[in-house]
């Protein structure tokens, strides 16, 4: 049994994500948290294989957790919807086991977790932002 | 003999510059391409990005659930009936807020302003903007918008008068008020009203006259066929 | 005598450049602005609002059909996550897909799209792309980005190979994995990632060309000396 703990401010989103991960018969979600500083409690209580986490929460983001977390055996997946700059040369650097989409089918979801649960990282390509050189016309003159 | 090489180290120089002056042009309409698309995902990423990707979840949910407990899954479509719906209402704010505003619109919205603040407002409007871009009426909003602000905050006037005109080639506005008139200087630095309505009617060839006795008048004047300067990268 | 009076004349003509510099620059970063947020305005309603709209109207009709015919109901929740779906990756695609992407810096981008799902990557790049038009650059750079994420979505690949070449009339781009390659039937009315590359090909009179053995090896070309006939609306 894969045991799962997600983190998400949003009440809905918290709630279904739950329930479509309990329906996989390999999957079982052991705890819910409500922001990234309750993730991390409920980790370090309980060692789940893996922790899911949307980036944007109050008191604690789920990068924040991330590296926090970056020791810990449990598998960290960060689940987001648009790229944001930065935001990815984080989640490489905490040495997340995933970058994925929010929106990704729920099959996939639960497919990634398997991988990841096998040591691979899952990136999703749309998520991957390109550095930017500082080319500014405006400011290097 | 001495002349010449002077010349054309300077026509070098210029003609440098002015292909510099392309580049950067180039560089700056990409730049903020990009940076207008970062802020308007940053939007759309806690409205749209959560409503949609709850859709998702929760449909694929439904899914499973419709055999073993259909009421179950009548609640989680109930759910995505409801998300949907808030969603596309916020798109539609967004949308409208995006396109700025139309020139029809802002009438509207002067008139009741000029109610509010108990100026007699007559109007004379003989356009059908048929054929105007909409970066052009967006601007000429925005030059209304300021104008009346202008009248209601400065001028002590009891009438104003606005007047749209549409000629083959041009299309203006004039407004007029019977107040103080523009009195003193106008501090480029602190005030940024006229100023700023005159920067943005350059971008469209446009023109502003401002005459002050009798009141105020502003005659704001955009040609119709518009020479857009960067077209390329930007189409 | 003569020497002054031309250096200073040509001096103030290139400060008066170098101011326009500065102003154009501003200019246009706020006109390139508001374009930009009118095309997106546009591009937004005409994707999210349709589709949202469906998902509304499906979610209903499921609800209604849950009871009397649950298969319809499931197929209809189908339509639901499917489109849902299709609208936040058109969001993205529309947000994130800057117009005039450079293939170097596409090449940088899809560097470390691989390195982070742990392909080893090779590139072969021999072309300089001096007299490549944006169009065709940015339509290559929109390939390659696709052509990478179905090797990372699809292939199961270890190695990617990139071969970027030059020639008098044509260039090229081949991205080869050594993965599972295309199996089964490609449903054109849900995939949209080769399809697109094909359409977006035929603007600049390129082609696409798949092979399936020993993992996937897509073959793009595309003229370098191009008849541009669809220049507008797609830049
Ligand atoms: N219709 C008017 N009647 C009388 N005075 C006016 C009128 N319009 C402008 N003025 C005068 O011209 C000045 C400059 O106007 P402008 O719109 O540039 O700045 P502002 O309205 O003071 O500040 P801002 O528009 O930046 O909020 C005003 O401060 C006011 O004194
Ligand atoms: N490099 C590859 N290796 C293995 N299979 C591939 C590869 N590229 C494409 N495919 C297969 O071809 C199908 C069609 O690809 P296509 O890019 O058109 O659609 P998609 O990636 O599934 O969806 P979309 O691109 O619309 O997000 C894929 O679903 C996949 O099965
Ligand atoms: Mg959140
Ligand atoms: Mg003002
Ligand atoms: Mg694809």
């Amino acid at each position: 049994m894969i045991k799962i703990v997600i983190a998400e401010d949003q009440g809905m989103l918290l709630g279904a994500l739950g329930s479509i991960l309990d329906l996989e018969e390999d999957m079982t979600v052991i705890g819910k948290a409500k922001n990234g500083q309750e993730a991390v409690t409920l980790v370090n209580q309980f060692n789940p294989d893996v922790c899911i986490m949307d980036i944007e929460m109050p008191v604690k983001s789920g990068l924040d957790a991330a590296e926090e977390l970056k020791d810990h055996p449990c598998k960290i997946i960060i689940l987001t919807t648009f790229a944001r700059p930065g935001y990815f040369e984080r989640a490489r650097k905490a040495e997340v086991g995933g970058y994925l989409l929010k929106d990704s089918p729920s099959e996939e979801l639960a497919d990634s977790i398997r991988v990841i649960m096998k040591g691979r990282r899952v990136y999703a390509p749309e998520l991957v932002d390109m550095v930017f050189q500082n080319d500014n016309p405006l400011t290097d003159r | 003999i001495i002349l010449l090489p002077f010349n054309t180290f300077n026509r070098n120089k210029r003609e440098k510059l002015e292909s510099q002056l392309k580049d950067a042009n180039q560089k700056i309409s990409q730049m903020v391409v990009m940076e207008e698309r970062q802020r308007i995902a940053r939007d759309l990423h806690d409205t749209l990005g959560q409503k949609l990707s709850l859709v998702g979840l929760k449909s694929d949910l439904a899914g499973k659930l419709i055999d073993a407990n259909p009421e179950a899954a009548k609640r989680e479509i109930n759910d995505i009936s409801q998300t949907s719906r808030t969603a596309l209402k916020e798109v539609r704010e967004m949308v409208s807020d995006m396109r700025g505003t139309k020139l029809k619109d802002e009438l509207i919205r002067i008139e009741q302003v000029l109610k509010a603040a108990e100026v007699e407002f007559t109007i004379k409007d003989e356009t059908t903007l048929e054929k105007t871009p909409p970066l052009v009426e967006n601007v000429l909003s925005m030059c209304l918008k300021e104008a009346v602000t202008n009248i209601v905050k400065h001028s002590k006037a009891t009438t104003c008068l606005v007047e749209l005109n549409e000629s083959v080639d041009e299309l203006s506005i004039r407004v007029k008020d019977n107040g103080t008139g523009i009195t003193g200087k106008i501090d480029p630095t602190k005030k940024n009203g006229l100023r700023g309505m005159e920067e943005r009617l350059e971008f469209v060839n446009g023109t502003l006259e401002v005459l002050s006795k009798e009141g105020t008048e502003l005659f704001i004047r955009v040609p119709t066929v518009v020479k857009q300067v960067k077209q390329e990268g930007m189409a």
